[in-house]
Order: structure tokens, then sequence, then C-alpha cells
């Protein structure tokens, strides 16, 4: 039987918006990995390193943040997918557990801002 | 060479091949399919399968319930015979995986279903038929030993001195034609609702079966008993189930009132009433709808009159818990709400009571070839199927033919007969001329559609000799000028035009045996009604039709005694 | 398919604990180390003051090699679906997990 | 197709949309090719309508599979506008004035126009041993085992599956690696996994490079899903069994 197999797709992550945000969202870990390089930096020197100050420095982290940030919201989004919580037969809904999630990242990171800052 | 070769992976088929391979591993069992197994018809039946299984219920009961629901047309020793091993099968089915409803103590739940006077419809929500098929064909892949010719055609039975031999079948997506021999075999391909225009039935079901038997010297049986669905949605004729009247749905005329009561099927009550009002048998309920049209108290649509189904008293909550598929299918196909809208409705065929002959154990009269499901006729259903009996049918006969199938192939061990080649030969070279043989006739569909609408009008659910004397004519003209019909595709890959062509070939042989028993029958008796014989004739008709092939390809059509063991031909009571 | 043994279980453990971690930890502190600080919105934190405590040394050790393992196992994988480089599996997981545990090995000699 | 005749030829003239559908003919095309066909803008129709007209009326040589065209089949799958849909359940009022694109789904080797080949899925299917599995004795043919409709609950979802692979066309994993055991075939294990009834154990089966591994939570599957089986969660789910299972071999499930 004669059949016909499509060629590989190069540009797939751009055929529809699902497969973008993947793409977006898997990207995310190299900002994870250059956070986790420049905080390496800060403890070497102490605190945020000489060049930390300059625009384009600036500039990376905002993104660096961004995308952690963004980071945060698909991960813990996602978690109701593994982790199906039921309460005497009844489905704890996905939002419920995903909204439990966002607080206790904010609330995260409320105390580590105030661990770091306290002393300032 | 097949021991046991089965043509259809519905339901029927499916389960017949799990019975062989549960019989003997060592026989070779093999299920051609025009679609893969899991597409079968069967995971169209939505509202359940019958089975006595209640504290309070019996199986006399059930038996009286399918008996006088056929309007004694039933063999009643195989009705005793059925309603006695349909819940094994069921429960079997359990055992297998089937997610059927449960009671919150975990046991089977049952819900009640038109005709029936107990609760005793076993339902997975309202995909019951999808359940039981996906189930089946899971458990099938538990067996290596079941082999698969997925979206294969046949295209003949090959016969040699009244014994089956096997089959010649097309792979359709090779267009290789080729010859399977088998020790015996079973057809289980299901109905063929697609004669009709408005159907609740599938492309796929095109009456296949019958007329591979048929045209092999095989009688059919019964084939003018077609079963009218009340509910169907217009355009479509998707079907709403039977259990959503179950649950409590209304049927109403344009006035928004109840109307059955007007036809001696009850009165009105807020919750369902056993055998009564919407929960009257299928016949009944259809042809009420008949004259509810003539008294102009349907609703005109474009695609016909319609009366309506009242849900919204149920509630979502209901709704969502016992008939999901009825919001989904509304919702997708119709646009609209069941929990908030009405539902139009109109009567859409749905089932084959007919088919082919055979006994208890799915023999045909042609040695080694089985028929069990839609396309057999045993019969259990008689004059009019009770709705939620199609799926115990396929199961119980499903396996019994299996059983037997098995059995034959056993004890019928000896060589392969010289027949079996030259006629795949002969089938072969017919096929392989046909493929986009340049002939520029009329199209495949207008043929079709034609075919239709004479059935339709001819034997619909009112039927007169006259319009049914001319259908004779007119079919026989339509096979005329089908044989010229215009094929395009001359491609051997998935050539779903030779196949259309085919299909049609084998409905008009079928239709043909619709019109000539319903014209042969002089009476009327449940689904079968003639305006020129308005009274039941038990003097005379109390037995089956039996139609054969004559040599010129016309049907010859004669009559069979109906068995009668407990239950003597009495009036079918509802309501009252 | 083949039936064999896989790491991949404990890789994806590793993975989801570092995501985890990286999204409680990191978006604050890039914020704060990375543009408030730099950028004069507040005030210079001592870090050493910070990570005097051996509890907190050992548990940025921890965080940090999770969030790298985290980093590696999505690199590797996005890596292969966009430049079909999948026959390279084993090299990118050696490269990419070696690298992770190298970052938590650098991470714990820097604070200890 | 209905009794539509008389209505279409009313309406026929008026609008139409137009189609451009995928051939592929392994006599005569090396790889597909575009047909455009006009066929009637009807309010109610859905591609499926609309294939059959060109199929009935316009071209005979035209292959597609169809068949319940009530969405529980699952014949019917195909590529429309680039989103894998059951064309029978896709209807043209989504697409205004069109053109409506008609491709084969993805992922799968083509037979002809828009048919594909969907073996590999069925040998998947079995490969996840998709069948109660039970240990001892059968319970005879008078009993059921007992399930609460708690436990019915638990798996209900993974068992809506149609095998329409409308989920193998919507993953990029799938698409790039057919090795990948894909979304289908893994919900259907976790169907009888969470089964109350059944007593096997899938752990090796699934516990593979190219099975639950082998995902990287794209999350399309669900979204094309057209049953709401959500196979992107019975992966994620499976994902932790099997890993809590490495970690703690004693556990079960």
């Amino acid at each position: 039987m004669t059949t016909y197999h499509a060629k590989r797709d190069h540009l797939w992550f751009l055929r529809n918006r699902t497969y973008t945000v993947f793409v977006a969202r898997e990207l995310t870990s190299v900002f994870v990995a250059w956070t986790i390089v420049y905080l390496m930096l800060v403890i070497d020197a102490g605190g945020p390193p000489s060049f930390a100050g300059e625009p384009w420095m600036i500039a990376i982290n905002v993104v660096a943040f961004a995308a952690t940030a963004f980071h945060a919201i698909t991960f813990l989004n996602l978690a109701p997918k593994a982790t199906v919580v039921r309460l005497d037969g009844w489905r704890v809904p996905a939002f419920m557990i995903q909204g439990g999630n966002h607080s206790a990242w904010l609330v995260v990171s409320g105390i580590v801002a105030f661990l770091v800052l306290k002393g300032v | 060479m097949i021991d046991v070769l089965i043509v259809g992976g519905g339901g029927a088929g499916l389960r017949a091949a799990i019975a062989v391979a549960e019989c003997d591993p060592t026989l070779e069992v093999a299920v051609v399919s025009k679609v893969y197994p899991m597409r079968s018809h069967t995971v169209s039946a939505e509202g359940g399968a019958a089975g006595v299984i209640g504290v309070d219920d019996t199986l006399d009961e059930h038996c009286y319930d399918t008996i006088s629901g056929g309007d004694w047309l039933c063999d009643q020793d195989a009705v005793e015979m059925f309603i006695a091993e349909a819940p094994k099968e069921l429960i079997q089915l359990e055992h297998w995986g089937c997610p059927w409803s449960r009671e919150p103590d975990g046991r089977v739940a049952v819900r009640p279903f038109g005709g029936m006077k107990k609760e005793r419809t076993w339902y997975a929500a309202d995909k019951t038929g999808f359940h039981l098929l996906h189930t089946l064909f899971q458990t099938t892949l538990k067996y290596g030993e079941i082999k698969r010719y997925d979206e294969w055609y046949v295209t003949r039975l090959i016969v040699d001195d009244g014994r089956v031999y096997g089959a010649v079948a097309v792979d359709i997506r090779t267009g290789r034609i080729e010859t399977i021999p088998a020790r015996s075999v079973i057809l289980a391909t299901g109905g063929c609702g697609k004669i009709f225009p408005f159907t609740t039935n599938a492309a796929i079901k095109t009456g296949d079966g019958m007329a591979l038997a048929y045209r092999a010297g095989a009688p059919l049986k019964d084939m003018e008993f077609v079963q009218y669905h009340p509910t169907g949605l217009p355009f479509t004729g998707i079907l709403i189930t039977e259990a959503a009247r179950a649950e409590g749905g209304w049927l109403i005329n344009k006035d928004g009132y109840r109307y059955l009561q007007d036809y001696d099927l009850g009165t009105p009550t807020p919750t369902p009433k056993l055998r009564s009002m919407e929960l009257g048998p299928r016949d009944r309920l259809s042809q009420a709808f008949v004259h509810e049209q003539h008294r102009g108290r349907t609703v005109e649509t474009p695609y016909g009159p319609v009366v309506y189904l009242d849900l919204r008293h149920l509630g979502e909550a209901r709704i969502d818990a016992r008939i999901p598929f009825v919001r989904e299918l509304c919702r997708s196909y119709q646009n609209l709400d069941p929990a908030t809208d009405l539902i139009p409705v109109r009567p859409v065929v749905h089932y084959m009571m007919g088919g082919i002959h055979t006994d208890l154990d799915g023999a045909t009269p042609i040695a080694g070839l089985y028929a069990a499901g839609e396309t057999a006729c045993v019969s259990i259903n008689g004059a009019n199927r009770l709705g939620s009996n199609s799926l115990p049918e396929i199961l119980v006969f499903g396996r019994r033919a299996g059983v037997a199938a098995a059995e034959f192939a056993r004890s019928h061990r000896q060589a392969e007969a010289p027949a079996v080649q030259a006629q795949g030969r002969d089938e072969e070279r017919r096929l392989t001329h046909l493929r986009g043989d340049g002939k520029k006739g009329e199209r495949i569909a207008d043929l079709r559609e034609e075919m239709q609408h004479t059935l339709e009008g001819a034997a619909g659910i009112y039927r007169t000799g006259d319009v049914l004397a001319k259908a004779v004519d007119s079919l026989a003209e339509l096979r005329q000028r089908a044989s010229e019909a215009r094929l395009d595709d001359s491609s051997t890959a998935f050539n779903t035009e030779l196949l259309n062509w085919l299909e049609l070939g084998c409905m008009l042989d079928i239709a043909e045996t619709v019109v000539a028993c319903a014209l042969n029958r002089t009476e009327s008796r449940g689904a079968h009604q003639r305006t020129d014989f308005e009274q039941r004739d038990d003097a005379g008709f109390l037995a089956h039709s039996l139609v054969h092939r004559a040599p010129d390809g016309s049907p010859s059509v004669g009559l069979l005694p109906v068995t009668i063991t407990r239950w003597p031909p009495g009036e079918r009571v509802y309501g009252r | 398919m083949r039936r064999k043994r896989t790491a991949e279980p404990y890789l994806w453990l590793l993975f989801s604990g570092g995501g985890v971690a990286a999204a409680f930890f990191l978006p604050v502190l890039i914020l704060l180390f990375g543009v408030l600080v730099p950028a004069g919105v507040v005030g210079r934190p001592d870090v050493a003051a910070l990570t005097e405590n051996v509890v907190v040394r050992l548990a940025i050790v921890v965080i940090f090699t999770l969030c790298l393992f985290h980093a590696a196992h999505r690199i590797r994988f996005t890596s292969e679906e966009l430049l079909n480089i999948g026959r390279i599996d084993l090299l990118l997981a050696v490269v990419c997990y070696g690298g992770a545990l190298a970052g938590g090995v650098v991470t714990a000699v820097l604070l200890f | 197709m209905t009794d539509t005749a008389e209505t279409i030829r009313q309406q026929a003239a008026a609008r139409t949309i137009r189609l451009e559908v995928a051939r592929y003919r392994p006599e005569q095309d090396g790889e597909p090719v575009f047909q455009s066909y006009d066929v009637p803008l009807m309010d109610d129709w859905a591609v499926l309508d609309g294939l059959n007209y060109v199929k009935d009326r316009l071209d005979g040589t035209l292959s597609f599979r169809w068949s319940c065209r009530m969405g529980i089949c699952g014949s019917c799958g195909m590529n429309v506008n680039g989103e894998p849909r059951l064309t029978c359940g896709t209807f043209f009022t989504e697409y205004g004035d069109g053109p409506i694109r008609i491709e084969p789904l993805k992922g799968f080797p083509v037979i002809r126009d828009l048919v594909v080949d969907i073996d590999d899925f069925l040998v998947k299917l079995q490969h996840v041993q998709p069948w109660l599995i039970r240990e001892g004795e059968e319970l005879p043919l008078t009993a059921e085992y007992a399930q609460t409709p708690e436990q019915l609950e638990a798996y209900k979802q993974y068992s809506m599956c149609i095998n329409c692979l409308l989920c193998y066309s919507a993953c990029p994993v799938y698409v790039l690696d057919p090795d990948f055991l894909g979304p289908a075939a893994i919900a259907l294990a976790q169907r009888y996994n969470l089964d109350s009834r059944d007593q096997g154990d899938r752990f090796d089966l699934l516990n593979l490079d190219e099975a639950v591994w082998g995902c990287t939570f794209v999350g399309e599957c669900t979204r094309a899903c057209p049953k709401h089986v959500d196979p992107a969660e019975a992966i994620q789910r499976y994902k932790l069994t099997a890993a809590i299972r490495s970690i703690l071999p004693w556990s079960r499930r």
C-alpha cells in the first residue's frame, strides 16, 4: 500500500496558540537557569554584582522576572492535572486547587521579600 | 483456512468472536468488517439493555411484554430462551468491564423503558451501546487468536451444494480482492435503515449481510416490519433515546397537549407510568404521530412536521446525570438546550425486526452459515421490537451463533471444496471489471435517493396495496438503472464510490423484499399497518413472511407459522 | 515498544520539585536582586547576613539545584522538539543534568 | 444525509461556500494537492454535509470516512482549517463565508484523500491491555462486581474515548515521534487502572520513555478531544503514579 507521509513541519510551534504558549512556557526554563546563575553571582559578590546596575543588565533581569512569573503561573495552573483531590467522592475543581497554589505563591513571595528587606 | 469467519464487527460479531475463542482457542476465528469494529453502529445505541434482575421482576413478565409488544408474531420458544439468557450476558459484560450505571450500594441500576411493565433496563448513562461496543472490542484484544480484517468488504458468500465455504472480500485500502475460505460463516452486519431517507441509522447500515445471505439462497423473514422510533431530530435523524421519556419526558403537540392520551395509551400522569403514555411501544407512538399530523396538530418545519419532546421539567441536574448525551446531541446538532427548550422530534426509521431467517442457534438453512443481531430474525422481536431488547439480543444470539459455528467448524474438517477458488475468481473478475468502468449513467446518490423515497412512500408507517404494488415496479426498474450507474473512480486505493455502488445493490435487493412482504401481508400488525386491511388477522397471518430470491432475482414470499408456547394471541393493552 | 528500566520517573520528580521551587522563589528573588536593588528602588540587603544560618544555606543549595534540574529537563526536551535532535538524547541529557549538578556543587562551594 | 433534496434545491442557488479539499490519489499524486468545490452554504450543515454534497453531486471520486454523523462512531475526524475536528459536529456557521480548508488528520500516513492509516493506534491500544484484568476465580454469571457511583465516577471520564484520534493529530510529540504511545491509549489504560474492578498492573507498559514519559504536556490533546476525556490529565496522573511507584516500589497504583 502506497501512503503519503507528511514531511516534518519545522515551524509546528507557530501553528496554533497552544503550541506557541507551550514553547514559550518551556523556554522560561532558560531564564530559570539564568536566574540561578545570576543569584549565584549575587551570593559570590555578597549582593548584586557590579555590572548589575547597567541598563542592559536590568533589562535582562526584567525579562527574567517576567519569564519566571510566567513559569510560576503556568506551572501552578497545571498542578491539578496530576493530582486529583477528592473529598468524600466530590472532586475538588481545578480552579480551587489553582487558586490555592497561587495564594501560596503570593504568601511565600511576601515572606521572602520581608526576610530579605527587613534589615534594609 | 479460517474456522469461523465473522462478517461484521459490531456487538453481535464481536460477541460471537469471543464465544468462538473461549470455546476452543485452537480455532482460527476472523472478523471481517467494512469499518474498524469500534465504528460499528452498535456504538449509537443509547437507552439501555433489558435483563431481568429486580426482585419484583420475573422472566415471564419480560416474556409477556416482549410478545405482546411484538403483537404475537414472536416465536415464543425463542423469546423464553432469549429472556432467560439475557441477564447472564449483561453480567458477563459487567465482568468484562462495561461501566454500567450503579445504585448507591454498588449494584447495577435499572430504568423503565417503553412497553416494559417493570424496570429492567440496564444502562450506562445514555451511551449504553457505545460502552457495550467498546467493552467488547477492547475485550477481543485480549484474545490474540481473533484475527481482524479491518476495512474489508465482503461482496459474496461462497456456497456450494447448500453449504457455505467462505467469502470473497475486498481490502478497501488496497482494492485487493481475496477469497477467504472458511468452515463456517457468521453474518453480523446489522440492519438496513439506509434504504429509507430519514433514519437514525449510520451510513454503514446498508443491509449487506442480509443481501449476501439472500443472494446465496437463504430466506429472509418478516422484512415488512420496519420500526419507526418516535423521537428523532428533524434533518439529521439523530436519535433522542427512549430513556428521555423513561426519565419523565413528555411528548406534546403544537398546542402543548400530551396527545398520546387520545390514542388509547392511558391518561397523563406527572411522573412516568410503565406501559402507559410516553412509555407505550414504539409502533403505537409513531402511529399516533401520523394521526396528529392528519389532525393538523403538528408543527411544520423545513424538514417536515414535528411534535415536541419536553424535558424541561426534569431539570438540569437529572438530565446531566441520566441522559447527558441527549443534552450533548441537542446542543451540538440542534442548537438547543433541553433543560430550557423543547426538542422538535418526528418518527424516524430505526430498526428492522426482520432479517435472515435463523433458528435459536443463529443457523440459517444454508449449512455452516449463521446470522446474529439485527441482520438476523430469530424471531424474538415479532412485529415490533421493544426498546432495550436489541442490545441483549446481539449478546445472546452473538454468543449462541459463535458457539454453534465453532461446533460446526470442529465437526466439518474436510478440505476446501473445488467450487471455492472458481467462485472466488468469478467474483474477482466481476469486481475488477466494475472499478471505474467509465459508465456514464445516473449518479449513485440520485438512485439511492429515489429508492429511499420509494420506500418511504410505500413502506412507511402506514401502507396501502396500490402504492406497494407500484413500488414493486419502481424498484425493479431502479435495479436496472443502478446496474448502469455512473462510476468515475478507477482507483484501487480506498475507492468508496465502488463501495457505495455495491451497497446500493444490496439495499435495492433488500428494499424489494420489504415491499414484497408488505404487499403480501394483508393485515395490520405491530409496525405493519395497512390502511386497506386495518385489522389483525390471526387466521391468515399469525405467521412469519419468508422471502426467497427467485431465479430471476425477484422476491418470492411465503408464510411460516409462528411458534406459540404459553401466551395465546391476545389484545395489546397499554395504559389501562 | 521496548520494555526497559528508565530514569525518567526520578528525573521527572526532580523536574517537578524544581518547578515548584522556581515558581515560589525565583520571581521574587530576581525582582529584588536583579531589578529593584540594582535600580536603587530599595536599599542593598546584606547577603552575607542573610546566609549566615546554615539551614538557609542548605535550603539555597537544594532550591538552586532543583531549579537547575527543572531547567535542564525542559531544555533537554524542548531542544529535541524544536531542533529535531532526539537522536542525541543521551548526550543532551548528560550535558543538561550534568550542568545542573555542577551548578548545585558550585552553589555549595560558594556558600560553605 | 436525510430527506433534504427539496430544501437544497430551493436554497442551493442562493449562497455557496468554497471547500478546499486535500486530494491524494496514490496512483497519480506524489503528494496531496488541493481541489476546490463550491457547495451550498446551508445554516444547519456541518462540514461533513458539505463533503457528502461533493461526493453525491459533484465528484464521486472523493474519499473520506464517516458513519454515524452524531459524534459517537469516531470515523470522520479531519483537519478543518488546521484544527483536528469531527466533521459531523463542525458547522459551516463557524467559518462565515469561507473558504474552509479540509485536510486529513496530521500525524498519520495518508491512504487516500482524507483517509488516514490508524493501524498504529490499534497496536498501541492493544499494548496497554485495555480490558478488565482479574486475579483468582471469576464470579459466576449470576452476580455483578459491586461498584458504587463514586467508584464509577473515578474512571468514567476516561471511558468516554471514541478513538477518533483527534488527540494524536493534535499532539506535536506524536506527530514528531510516532513511537510515542499517545494520549488516547494512555487515557484508556488509566480508564482500567482507575476501575475499582481491575486488578491488573500496567506499570511496565506505561512507565516507558515512549509511554507516559514521552509526554511534554502540551495539553492540546485535551483541547482537541470532542468527548472531554482529558488525556493530558490522564497522562500527568500516571506520571505521578509511576514516579511514586519508582521511589516506593511496594506501593500499588
